[in-house]
C-alpha cells in the first residue's frame, strides 16, 4: 500500500466512525510500520479548510464540523443541564490547576464545595481523579478527561484559554492561602450542615443594601 | 440562522443558556444583597471589581473600608448577618489596623503589607477562575456549535462491544453497596430473638414442677444483658401459656390490669406417670 | 455566503447528519436559492479519489467509506451495549477490593454471583485473574486490567476516591432504610451508641483499598 492509499484508509477510518481514536488504536489498525503520525498530520492539513475538520484531543483523533460553521448549521442539538456558577467556578479551577484536591479548591473559592457539585461534573464525564496528594488522608486529586477537552474543541490542557498569561501572572501557583480563609470555609460548612444557611437565605431575601461607594 | 431543529426546540432550554450568568459589576446603582453572595470574598471581588476595572491596582485598604462600611450599615439595619462576613469583617478591621500602625521588627506575626498581599492574591486568583469559566463556556462546544459524525459508517468489519458504563456509573454503584452491607448486617438481628418454640418447650418443662401460683417472670430464661432478648422472651412467654392454657394443660391469673400474672399447672390434669 | 463557504456547510450537513438527507431536506438547512445539485455535484467529485465518497441513494446523499478499502478496513463499529446492575456492581467490588474472590464477592454483595457476570466483564477485557487464595480449593482471585484503567480514565486503582471522599463529593446519599427491630434495639439500649457515628465508623472502618502491585 502506497502513502496515497494509506491516507484513504487512515481517512476512511476517522470519517466512518463516531468514536475518536487513539493513536494505539490507529496503530492497530493499520498496516505495520505505517507513519500515523506524519499521516495524521498531513491529513489534518488538508482538511484545515473545509466544512469538517480532523482535530486532536488529548491521545485521541476524530473529524469535527468546523466550529465557524456552528450559527449556521441546523443540525439536532444536545440539550445540556445549565451548570451552576458554582459548578462551573470548579470546573474551571478544576481544568486550570490540575491536578488539585478538593481542599485545594475550596481554598481558592474560600467556600466550601457544596455535595453533588463534583458528582454533577463526574456524571458529564468531564473530570476524574488523577492520583493522590502526599498529605495525611492522602486526598484524591482531580483533573480534566479528554471527553473535557473534545467538549471545549481543545487539544489539551495547554491550549485552554488564557492558561499561559495566567502561569506567567503566577495566579496558578500554589501558594499558602489566608488563615482567615480557611476558617470562613469552615464555618461555612457548618452551616451547610446545619442547613441554618438556607433559612438565613430566606429572612434577607427582601432586603437588599443599596451599596455606594 | 442559528435555529435549533424543532425536536430539541421544545423540550430543551435555549442554547444560549449555558452562558454563565456572572453578575455584571459595573452598575453603579449595585445593590448588595447577602442572598446573592457566595460568601465574603465573593462579596469583596464584587466590591473590588465596582470599585476598579483592574483588579491587580486594587487598594486593599480601601476595600477592607468599603466591605467594613457595608457590614455597619447592614448591623444598622438589623440584618441578619451570617457569622463568616462578621469573622471576615473581624479580619479586615485588623488587617487595616496593621496597615496603618507601623510594624515592631521583632514582631513573629507577618506585616500588614504581606496579609494584603495576600488578599489580594487570593481576589486576583479567583477572579482569573471566574473569567476563565467564562471563556471556557463561550468557546464551541461539541453538540452545540460544532459536531461528531451523525451516524457510524454501516459498513463495518470489526465489531467491538463497547458496554456503556462511567466512572460516574462505577463509583455511584460502589457507595450503595457499601451502604447495603450495613443494612444486611443489620437484617440478621431477628435471629437472636427467644421464638416462640423456644418458650414453649420451657414453660412445658417447668409446668411440672410448678403446682402453685407461680408469677410469669419466674418461668423466663436465665437474664441476659441483651435487653431486646429479655423482652422478646417475656412476650413469646406470656404467648406460650396462652396456648397451654387453650390446650387445657396451664391455668392464669391476674388480679387487674398491669398486676403479675400467675400461672399453674391444670388442677384436674392428672400428674404423668 | 460565497459558493465555497456554502460548499463548507453542506460538507459539515452531511457529516454530522444522522440520517442521508434528501435533496429537499437539504434545501430546507442551506441558505435561500442555494445550488444544491450543483454543490452536491460538486462536492461528490471533489470526494471521488479519497477515502470516504459522497454516495447518493435514489434521492438521499449520504458520505460513505470507499468500497475498494473495505477489505483493509477494520472500521470501528461500536456495539453499545449497557452493563447489567449486577455486572457493575462486581466490576466496583474487583476495582476496589482487588485480588478478589469470587466468594469474597459475594460475601460483600450478600447475594450469589452468576457465571455470565463474571463472563461480560472478561470479554469487556476489564477483568483478569490475578492468582490463587492460599485457601482450600485455591480460588481465583480477580483484579482489573488496563483496558479497564484506560475506560475510565483512571492512572492507577490507588486514585479510585474512597468512602469518605464519595461521600464528600454526593455520591453516597444516607439511606434510613434501618429495620424497625434495630431501631427497638437502639432504644432498648438507651441510645449507648449514636445511631448515625455507629453507621459511619462501620463504613469508614473498611474503606482501605486493597493494593497489591
Amino acid at each position: 500500500m502506497d502513502r496515497f492509499e494509506l491516507m484513504r484508509l487512515l481517512e476512511a477510518l476517522l470519517f466512518g466512525a463516531t468514536e475518536p481514536f487513539s493513536e494505539r488504536e490507529l496503530t492497530q489498525r493499520m498496516p505495520d510500520d505505517t507513519d500515523i503520525v506524519g499521516l495524521l498530520a498531513e491529513l489534518r492539513e488538508q482538511y484545515a479548510n473545509r466544512g469538517v475538520h480532523l482535530v486532536q484531543f488529548g491521545t485521541r483523533w476524530a473529524f469535527r464540523t468546523a466550529p465557524d460553521l456552528g450559527p449556521h448549521l441546523r443540525l439536532k442539538r444536545v440539550v445540556r443541564r445549565k451548570l451552576s456558577r458554582a459548578a462551573l467556578e470548579v470546573l474551571a479551577i478544576i481544568a486550570y490547576h490540575q491536578p488539585v484536591t478538593r481542599a485545594e479548591i475550596e481554598e481558592i473559592r474560600a467556600v466550601a464545595t457544596s455535595r453533588g457539585t463534583l458528582d454533577i461534573l463526574l456524571e458529564a464525564s468531564w473530570i476524574r481523579p488523577r492520583g493522590r496528594r502526599r498529605l495525611p488522608g492522602r486526598p484524591v486529586t482531580w483533573g480534566v478527561t479528554e471527553a473535557f477537552l473534545d467538549h471545549f474543541g481543545l487539544e489539551s490542557v495547554g491550549s485552554l484559554p488564557g492558561i499561559e498569561e495566567l502561569k506567567a501572572a503566577g495566579l496558578l501557583e500554589h501558594r499558602p492561602g489566608l488563615g482567615i480563609l480557611s476558617a470562613l470555609r469552615d464555618r461555612a460548612e457548618d452551616g451547610e450542615q446545619g442547613e441554618s444557611g438556607e433559612l438565613y437565605d430566606a429572612v434577607e431575601s427582601d432586603t437588599a443594601i443599596a451599596l455606594e461607594e | 440562522m442559528a435555529e435549533h431543529s424543532t425536536s430539541d426546540g421544545e423540550t430543551g432550554e435555549p442554547f444560549e443558556a449555558t452562558r454563565p450568568d456572572y453578575r455584571a459589576a459595573q452598575d453603579d446603582s449595585l445593590v448588595l444583597d447577602l442572598d446573592g453572595f457566595e460568601g465574603p470574598i465573593d462579596v469583596l471581588l464584587t466590591l473590588a471589581r465596582k470599585h476598579k476595572v483592574d483588579i491587580t491596582k486594587i487598594s486593599i485598604l480601601a476595600l477592607a473600608n468599603q466591605y467594613l462600611d457595608f457590614i455597619a450599615r447592614a448591623r444598622g439595619l438589623r440584618l441578619e448577618i451570617a457569622a463568616d462576613y462578621l469573622v471576615m469583617a473581624a479580619w479586615l478591621a485588623y488587617l487595616k489596623s496593621r496597615l496603618l500602625l507601623p510594624s515592631s521588627d521583632d514582631d513573629d506575626e507577618p506585616t500588614g503589607a504581606e496579609l494584603a498581599a495576600r488578599l489580594a492574591f487570593q481576589l486576583q486568583r479567583l477572579e482569573s477562575m471566574r473569567e476563565a469559566a467564562g471563556k471556557l463556556m463561550r468557546r464551541a462546544q461539541l453538540g452545540q456549535d460544532f459536531f461528531a459524525r451523525g451516524k457510524p459508517d454501516p459498513v463495518a468489519v470489526d465489531t467491538t462491544t463497547v458496554f456503556n458504563a462511567t466512572l460516574y456509573d462505577l463509583l455511584s454503584v460502589y457507595g450503595t453497596i457499601r451502604q447495603r452491607q450495613q443494612s444486611s448486617v443489620l437484617h440478621i438481628e431477628p435471629l437472636t430473638l427467644y421464638s416462640m418454640d423456644e418458650a414453649l418447650a420451657r414453660l412445658n418443662s417447668l409446668l411440672g414442677k410448678t403446682p402453685d401460683w407461680t408469677v410469669l417472670e419466674k418461668f423466663l430464661p436465665a437474664a441476659t444483658s441483651d435487653t431486646l432478648l429479655m423482652r422478646s422472651a417475656i412476650a413469646t412467654t406470656f404467648a406460650a401459656s396462652l396456648e397451654l392454657t387453650r390446650q387445657g394443660k396451664l391455668q392464669i391469673s391476674q388480679s387487674g390490669t398491669f398486676a403479675p400474672i400467675y400461672l399453674r399447672r391444670h388442677q384436674d390434669e392428672p400428674r404423668d406417670g
